[in-house]
């Protein structure tokens, strides 16, 4: 379970998270949804330690992981895939999914998940040589996400992944992080914009305003909340 | 900008009161303090300058010393050379002048006052110094345009490196022998009016919509032609305007000195510019002017510090309490670039955004949602 | 106390030549004071360093005469920074004596600048003749360090005195001080075939090109002038040096009492043999105060004439008299490596 | 004929002297190649290297005189190459450590600035390594003792190379292959060419930052130690002051060469080299410099993106 | 009809990859036409030949007749085509207010002596401009982050900054690379809306390239599908929405 209790994180001057709890549980699918600036991104950014957690606590199944340097909260398990995708520009797409198995040492394993990603994503295999700055904005989607499982993660972090992804894709990849979850029994905490599709597959969701949490509950209990139809959901 | 303006005037005011009452008396009681002002004068001119094409205009220029060096041999020629030939066919013996006042010989009692005579002389050198720097900046610019930073970085270095050699290899210019000047016309009136100008010029034109060209240029250059931004016309004004007033520190500084020499001009003094506007924090102007400043009176400081007792006594007192020889560490102030580097690490270390900039401080590369 | 200032390049890339210069500086001030002083004063040796940059000799000789009020200047190594103070110390009138700056046009600012070395065509002629009647070779090359006053300006002189006496010179090649590689203008030198290479340059590159000649296989002789003076000119080049000349001060071989004392002083206080350039400032330091002592007063006019009328004052580089063109008139040696050491071939009074 | 020679000759000047060059430049390159500035320090490091080693040769010299040996042979082959072995690891270790002390101090700290400020302190760095050394070993030119005979390698007819000339460009070569493979093929090669577009992204995928910059320099170094001795080995003079030439031109040579790019720095610094002189050899050598940076100018306005950078088209 | 916008023909290669090929598309005046299709179909890569930053490997380009091939992006900008980016670039070291103001450099009267004289003339114009720039970001509801540095913004508005931005160039034509990526369904709703209002009050046509099918369907008259750089459609969007073809390629179901 990864469990964020209190957590309060500033930029500079200015408070993004204001004392937030969240709990995800192993096995399930949590999201976070807001409007912009709501303080999602920052929520994840501070559990992969990447902002300076100023009070609070972030505990990976019983471990204090506060303040942890990035790449040992990557191997304790949690990825991201960050906001903005941050594909690696100048590595060709096979690098950056090598770059997404960094501190794997199973190579047998690592080929047959080569594999496993190009069949999700079947474009990267055709893109396999392109340097990935070339790749369309929604290429590098699928890289950024595809290089994240690379890692083999118990904890997946996914900062919206439909950010400029095409409407068949998008069901696609969220079948896929329903696939992941199911089959391999990756952990998920997903934020996302397309709070209805976000709801529709997740177990547990969180709405945060402001650097705070406002709203929390079981996704379909969200989903037929007045409040969130109206402000996340379009109305609909 | 109303306010600078007023203070502007009021400084140049005070300035032209101080050149009219005559600086020859003061300036050889305290020549020393004299000799640091004009020189923070004329750094001030060169960081200014150089703001502009690097801080403002986002290009990494290592090549100022060489407009400079156009700048100071181009005037210092024109005084030794040009103007002489000049003012002998105007007003020589056989001159023009004196062929036109013949008929009237009450007329030439109203020659020119020296004192005047050496202040139009001084402006005149300036205006031509500068001018062929420009020129030379406009040859650099055009060309450079296709290239970006450490490229650009290395073709104007190299720039200031060709400067260089032809000079050594100009026996008019006198090679390495170096070239005298003999018209010391330079005073804390023009250089402070010059380094005005070129502040005034500098923050004039990008306080405009006209010249927040340059900055869009420094952001983003394919967002700003997308905005009908001509990227080109700035990058070459920006390099023209900064190779401009480089050649009248040039001219200042030959007609300050006396004597020029090409290693005066090396790739160490661009160097010093470019630190003097990184530390100043680059596209802050008033950064900039302090940043010039101090670094020119920190190595003067450094320099009274070696004439102290101060650090032999200290070692003295630390080799009583410790059994311990050390070597001479006075030599350590006299040579004061251990110092003067030291401070310099020490300085960036703890004000990495510059002396005053927050420019350079926010310009750091956030992982926040700019670069979703 | 008596102030006098002295200015040389410390730090920056000539350091290598300026550190050498203000210890021989030093050494000359402690030895007279050691003695009790002048005019029963001792005489404080302002020290400051231009930073081998250009415009700082000016702002220092504008210390020294505004804030220090020293009764005489002492600098500055090169002839370009010399250039920068000698007009400021005319104007101020307070005598400048240069114990390194070899161009002429330096002691031509005015009465009050002296020098108390050779000037470069005064080097040249010497270098040119000695390769003429000595070495019987008519046909050389000369090497060029185009970033050095010193070099440009004896190298003139040389190649024109040299085809007046019946030389002829094949050509000159041209290098930058800094540079560690002259193979490129070796090759082509080796393919003229010289029969003596000149190379008026400093010793830090000499010795460089001393051994990729030798190695490159060019036979001819080289001659170099007094900036070759240096220890490190041997350890450097090592066999590559033997059998090559050039015009000295002083030979440390001499076995007249001053020089041997000199160089047991500097060894012991420095720990390594003096060059060229640390006995040059050491004599000119000791000419100041022997000039104050002989003004009887630390009135800068008075030092001046005193200066001008020095006549055979004993220094470690020979015996110095000032002419009427305020330059030193003293005798220059040529001399040889031989076995690593250096021997004197022949001796020239002024 | 003789003019052939010649011209083979110079050719090969050219080459031992842009070998120097590359050789240095291959450090730059590196640690430009990781994090995108100019480590201006790194010539200062070159020349510390050479002081390294000049410092194990005197003592090794209490032991072995190795300047008796004039020429390697099968009785001497061991003692040499043992000897300069032991100089050169010293030197590289002792340079590696520096260079990874001089990041953690100065460069660290500032990592998420702007790189011209780390510029800055480069320059800092490289002004107070070389008046420290000046102010504790002196400034005088110290003579590097004989590691390796120099002579004339035999048999090229009236071609002078020397065994030392021929180390610079064997080393040259080897190291160039070397970093490449290490930069395209490994796993720390991977993290580096990583980090140096996205820090933030390479330590989500797991990797220690700080410790591949660390390994940056340190390799960087230990090859600037390397040049300093190979360099020393060639023209046995060593000076605090030695590093700010070469260091300038392997700059040039690396952005000649497309900066970042590992056998461009190496193709850069022979261009640079066999331009040199070529021009210094032929004609116009007074005009050596202008001459060399003309024609940079030139080649960089035609690719501008140096003789092998890759022209990245930004997508927009 | 006369076209505004016409693309003729145009094709572009990088190296092997033919991004787009053969496309033509034509706009009249006051149109809104979208242009949808799957990731890497070669969308931005339309708005990076027709505005300059690339240059089509064939065919040509024409605004009003006028062939817009080897121009200058800016050129191009100044003869009427404006646009935003699919990634967000603003001048980051800018305020909101400067962001919209340098836009206006394009058609400014006055030059740098102008700029240092500082005259009449050019304090009229200075203000008309700051005028001009806060009305533009009023209509957004800007205006109260006029003078935040335009990275402190939320994500949304930022994009809508970039709009404005556009705006300021005076376009006859705008192009808009996914403007409401990263909005909420809510957020998305009012976008439409003030698309549509800009479109009509500033008279200009508009193309708009936008994954969310609610976006394009609402608002656009025509829309071009393209697949591999192929057009595969174009139509009205009732036509488009039942097109099997875009339906197996693109919208799923
Ligand atoms: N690097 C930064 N510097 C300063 N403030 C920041 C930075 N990044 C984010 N913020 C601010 O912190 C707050 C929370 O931002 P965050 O990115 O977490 O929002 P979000 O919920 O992810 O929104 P979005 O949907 O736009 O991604 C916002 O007010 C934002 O302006
Ligand atoms: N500069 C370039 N070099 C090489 N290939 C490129 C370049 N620019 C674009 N491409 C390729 O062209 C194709 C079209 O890219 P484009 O960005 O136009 O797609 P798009 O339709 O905008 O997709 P998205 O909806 O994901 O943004 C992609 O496969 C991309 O990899
Ligand atoms: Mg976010
Ligand atoms: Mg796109």
């Amino acid at each position: 379970m990864l469990e964020v209790s209190n957590l309060e994180v500033a930029y500079g001057s200015i408070t993004a998270l204001h004392s937030i709890n969240v709990r995800v549980e192993k096995g399930k699918i949590v999201t976070l949804i807001g409007s912009n600036g709501a303080g999602k991104s920052t929520t994840l950014r501070a559990v992969s330690g990447l902002l300076k957690v100023r009070s609070g606590k972030i505990q990976l199944e019983g471990k204090d992981i506060t303040n942890l340097a990035p790449h040992l909260v990557v191997a304790l398990g949690i990825t991201q895939v960050p906001e903005g995708r941050m594909i690696f520009p100048n590595l060709t797409v096979v690098e950056n999914l090598q770059m997404g198995a960094y501190r794997r040492k199973n190579n047998g394993e690592v080929k047959s998940d080569y594999e496993y990603v190009y069949s999700i994503f079947p474009r990267l295999r055709e893109r396999e040589k392109q340097v990935a700055g070339t790749l369309s904005g929604g290429e590098q989607q699928m890289l950024a996400i595809g290089r994240a499982l690379m890692s083999k993660p118990l904890y997946l972090m996914l900062d919206e992944p439909s950010l400029g992804i095409a409407p068949l894709l998008v069901r696609t990849i969220f079948e896929k992080i329903v696939e992941i979850n199911r089959q391999l029994g990756i952990t998920i905490l997903l934020v996302e914009q397309n709070a209805n599709l976000a709801l529709e597959i997740s177990d547990y969701g969180y709405v945060l305003e402001t650097g705070r949490v406002i709203l929390e509950d079981k996704s379909e209990s969200l989903r037929v909340n007045s409040l969130v139809r109206e402000s996340y959901l379009g109305g609909a | 900008m109303s306010r600078a303006r007023t203070i502007l005037g009021i400084f140049l005011l005070f300035l032209f009161l101080f050149a009219l009452t005559g600086e020859r008396p003061f300036a050889s009681h305290l020549a020393y303090y004299y000799d640091i002002l004009i020189n923070i004068g004329i750094n001030v001119i060169l960081a200014v300058s150089l703001n502009l094409v690097n801080g403002y205009t986002g290009q990494f220029s290592l090549g100022h010393a060489g407009f400079m060096a156009v700048g100071a041999y181009a005037a210092g020629s024109w005084s030794e050379h040009l103007s002489p030939g000049l003012v002998n066919f105007l007003a020589g013996s056989n001159g023009v002048l004196t062929f036109v006042l013949q008929p009237f010989p009450f007329l030439q009692p109203f020659a020119f006052p020296t004192a005047v005579a050496d202040n139009l002389a001084l402006i005149v050198a300036t205006m031509f110094g500068g001018l062929l720097a420009a020129l030379a900046g406009l040859a650099v610019g055009i060309p450079s345009l296709r290239l970006r930073g450490d490229y650009l970085a290395i073709v104007t270095l190299g720039f200031g490196e060709i400067i260089r050699t032809l000079i050594l290899n100009i026996d008019f210019l006198g090679a390495a022998r170096g070239m005298s000047v003999t018209g010391r016309y330079t005073n804390m009136f023009w250089t402070f009016g010059f380094a005005a100008v070129a502040i005034y010029v500098v923050l004039g034109l990008v306080n405009s919509t006209y010249g927040r060209g340059f900055l869009t240029v420094r952001d983003d250059e394919v967002a700003a032609e997308a905005m009908g931004i001509n990227t080109t016309k700035y990058k070459v004004i920006a390099f023209v305007v900064g190779a401009f007033f480089a050649g009248t520190a040039g001219s200042l500084f030959a007609h300050y000195a006396g004597f020029l020499t090409p290693e005066g001009f090396n790739f160490f003094k661009s160097v010093d510019v470019v630190v003097m506007v990184i530390l100043g924090g680059m596209g802050s102007t008033t950064g900039v002017i302090l940043a010039a400043a101090l670094l020119t009176i920190l190595p003067e400081v450094l320099r009274a510090l070696a004439h102290t007792d101060f650090v032999p006594a200290a070692q003295k007192a630390i080799e009583g309490v410790i059994p311990i020889h050390l070597p001479p560490l006075q030599g350590l102030l006299e040579n004061r670039l251990i110092l003067y580097s030291l401070l310099l690490i020490i300085m960036m270390l703890t004000r990495p955004q510059g002396l005053f900039g927050d420019l350079a401080g926010s310009r750091k590369r956030v992982t926040s949602s700019a670069s979703k | 106390q008596i102030k006098i200032g002295a200015v040389s390049c410390i730090s920056g890339p000539l350091s290598t030549f300026g550190v050498s210069s203000i210890r021989g500086a030093r050494m000359a001030i402690e030895e007279v004071n050691a003695k009790g002083g002048v005019l029963g004063q001792s005489i404080d040796l302002v020290v400051d360093d231009n930073g081998s940059k250009a415009g700082e000799t000016a702002r220092i000789a504008r210390k020294f005469l505004s804030q220090d009020h020293v009764v005489a200047i002492l600098g500055d190594l090169t002839s370009s920074a010399t250039m920068e103070a000698a007009p400021l110390a005319q104007e101020a009138h307070v005598p400048l004596l240069t114990p390194t700056a070899t161009a002429i046009a330096v002691t031509k600012v005015g009465d009050y600048i002296f020098r108390s070395c050779f000037t470069d065509p005064f080097t040249g002629r010497i270098m040119a003749r000695f390769a003429i009647e000595h070495l019987h070779a008519r046909r050389g090359v000369i090497l060029i360090d185009v970033k050095q006053d010193y070099s440009i300006g004896v190298s003139a002189e040389l190649g024109s005195f040299y085809r007046q006496e019946g030389g002829q010179v094949l050509q000159e090649f041209s290098f930058s001080s800094g540079d560690t590689d002259f193979r490129a203008q070796l090759s082509s030198l080796k393919s003229l075939q010289p029969e003596v290479v000149f190379v008026p340059a400093y010793y830090t590159e000499a010795a460089l090109i001393l051994r990729e000649a030798r190695q490159l296989g060019v036979k001819a002789p080289f001659v170099g002038g007094e900036g070759w003076d240096s220890p490190s000119l041997i350890s450097v080049a090592g066999k590559t040096a033997e059998g090559s000349y050039y015009t000295n001060h002083f030979s440390p071989d001499d076995p007249e009492p001053l020089v041997q004392t000199f160089v047991r002083a500097y060894k012991t206080k420095y720990g390594t043999a003096p060059d060229a350039l640390s006995a040059l400032w050491y004599d000119g330091a000791g000419l100041l105060a022997d000039a104050i002592r002989r003004a009887g007063s630390t009135e800068p006019a008075k030092i001046r004439d005193a200066l001008a009328t020095t006549k055979n004052f004993p220094g470690v580089t020979g015996n110095i008299s000032v002419d009427e063109r305020r330059n030193a008139s003293k005798p220059v040696v040529v001399v040889t490596i031989a076995n690593g050491q250096v021997k004197m071939v022949e001796r020239v009074e002024p | 004929m003789a003019q052939v020679i010649l011209f083979l000759q110079q050719l090969l000047n050219g080459l031992s002297l842009g070998s120097i060059y590359a050789l240095i430049a291959l450090g730059y390159t590196m640690v430009y190649g990781v994090l995108r500035f100019i480590n201006f320090a790194h010539g200062d490091v070159y020349m510390l290297g050479a002081y390294a080693g000049f410092a194990i040769t005197n003592v090794i010299y209490r032991f072995v005189p190795l300047d008796q040996y004039n020429a390697i042979s099968r009785h001497t082959f061991v003692p040499i190459f043992v000897c300069t072995a032991i100089v050169m690891l010293g030197a590289m270790i002792f340079c590696a450590i520096l260079g990874m002390s001089i990041e953690r101090i100065a460069y660290r700290p500032l990592r998420d600035r702007p790189r011209l400020t780390v510029l800055i302190t480069a320059i800092g760095v490289s002004l107070f390594l070389q008046n420290m050394t000046q102010f504790f070993v002196g400034a005088q030119p110290q003579a590097f003792k004989q590691l390796i005979p120099v002579r004339a390698i035999e048999g090229l007819g009236d071609l002078t190379v020397l065994s030392s000339q021929a180390a610079i460009i064997i080393s040259t070569i080897v190291l160039m292959v070397f970093l490449r493979l290490i930069v395209m093929k490994t796993k720390i090669g991977l993290a580096m060419r990583a980090l140096s577009v996205n820090p933030t992204a390479c330590s989500l995928m797991g990797v220690n930052n700080g410790l591949v910059i660390s390994f940056t320099f340190a390799l960087g170094s230990a090859l600037a130690a390397a040049a300093g001795i190979l360099v020393a080995m060639d023209s046995p003079s060593i000076t605090p002051l030695m590093g700010n030439l070469p260091g300038i031109k392997a700059f040039v040579a690396a952005v000649l060469g497309g900066i970042g790019n590992i056998p461009g720095a190496v193709v850069g610094g022979l261009v640079i080299g066999v331009l040199e002189t070529m021009v210094e050899g032929y004609g116009f050598p007074q005009l050596r410099d202008a001459i060399a940076f003309g024609v940079l100018i030139i080649i960089l306005l035609y690719k501008p993106t140096g003789l092998l950078g890759r022209v990245e088209r930004e997508k927009v | 009809m006369d076209a505004l916008l016409k693309v003729d023909r145009c094709t572009i290669r990088f190296g092997g990859l033919t991004a787009v090929s053969n496309f033509d598309m034509s706009i009249g005046n006051r149109e809104l036409v979208g242009l949808i299709g799957p990731n890497g179909a070669g969308k931005t890569t339309v708005f990076n030949m027709i505005t300059g930053v690339y240059q089509p490997t064939e065919g040509q380009i024409f605004l009003s007749g006028d062939r817009l091939n080897g121009l200058k992006p800016f050129n191009i900008t100044a003869k009427g085509i404006a646009r935003t980016f699919q990634n967000i670039r603003l001048f980051a070291s800018l305020t909101v207010f400067d962001n919209v103001r340098a836009a206006f450099n394009l058609h400014l009267k006055h030059g740098p002596l102008h700029a240092l004289t500082r005259g009449p003339k050019f304090k009229r114009e200075e203000a008309d401009i700051g005028a001009q720039a806060m009305d533009l970001l009023k209509i957004f509801n800007l205006d109260r982050f006029r003078d935040v540095m335009c990275k402190n913004l939320p994500y949304g508005d930022q994009r809508r900054l970039e709009i404005v931005r556009a705006l300021a160039t005076k376009p006859r034509m705008l192009l808009l690379d996914e403007p409401a990526a990263g909005m909420n369904p809510t957020e998305k709703g009012a976008l439409m809306t003030l698309i549509e209002f800009i479109q009509e009050k500033f008279d200009i046509s508009v193309l708009l390239v936008e994954h969310d099918m609610r976006v394009v369907m609402g608002i656009c008259k025509r829309i071009y599908v393209l697949d591999y750089g192929i057009t595969i459609a174009e139509g009205p969007p009732d036509e488009i929405r039942r097109n099997p073809k875009v339906i197996q390629a693109y919208l799923g179901e």
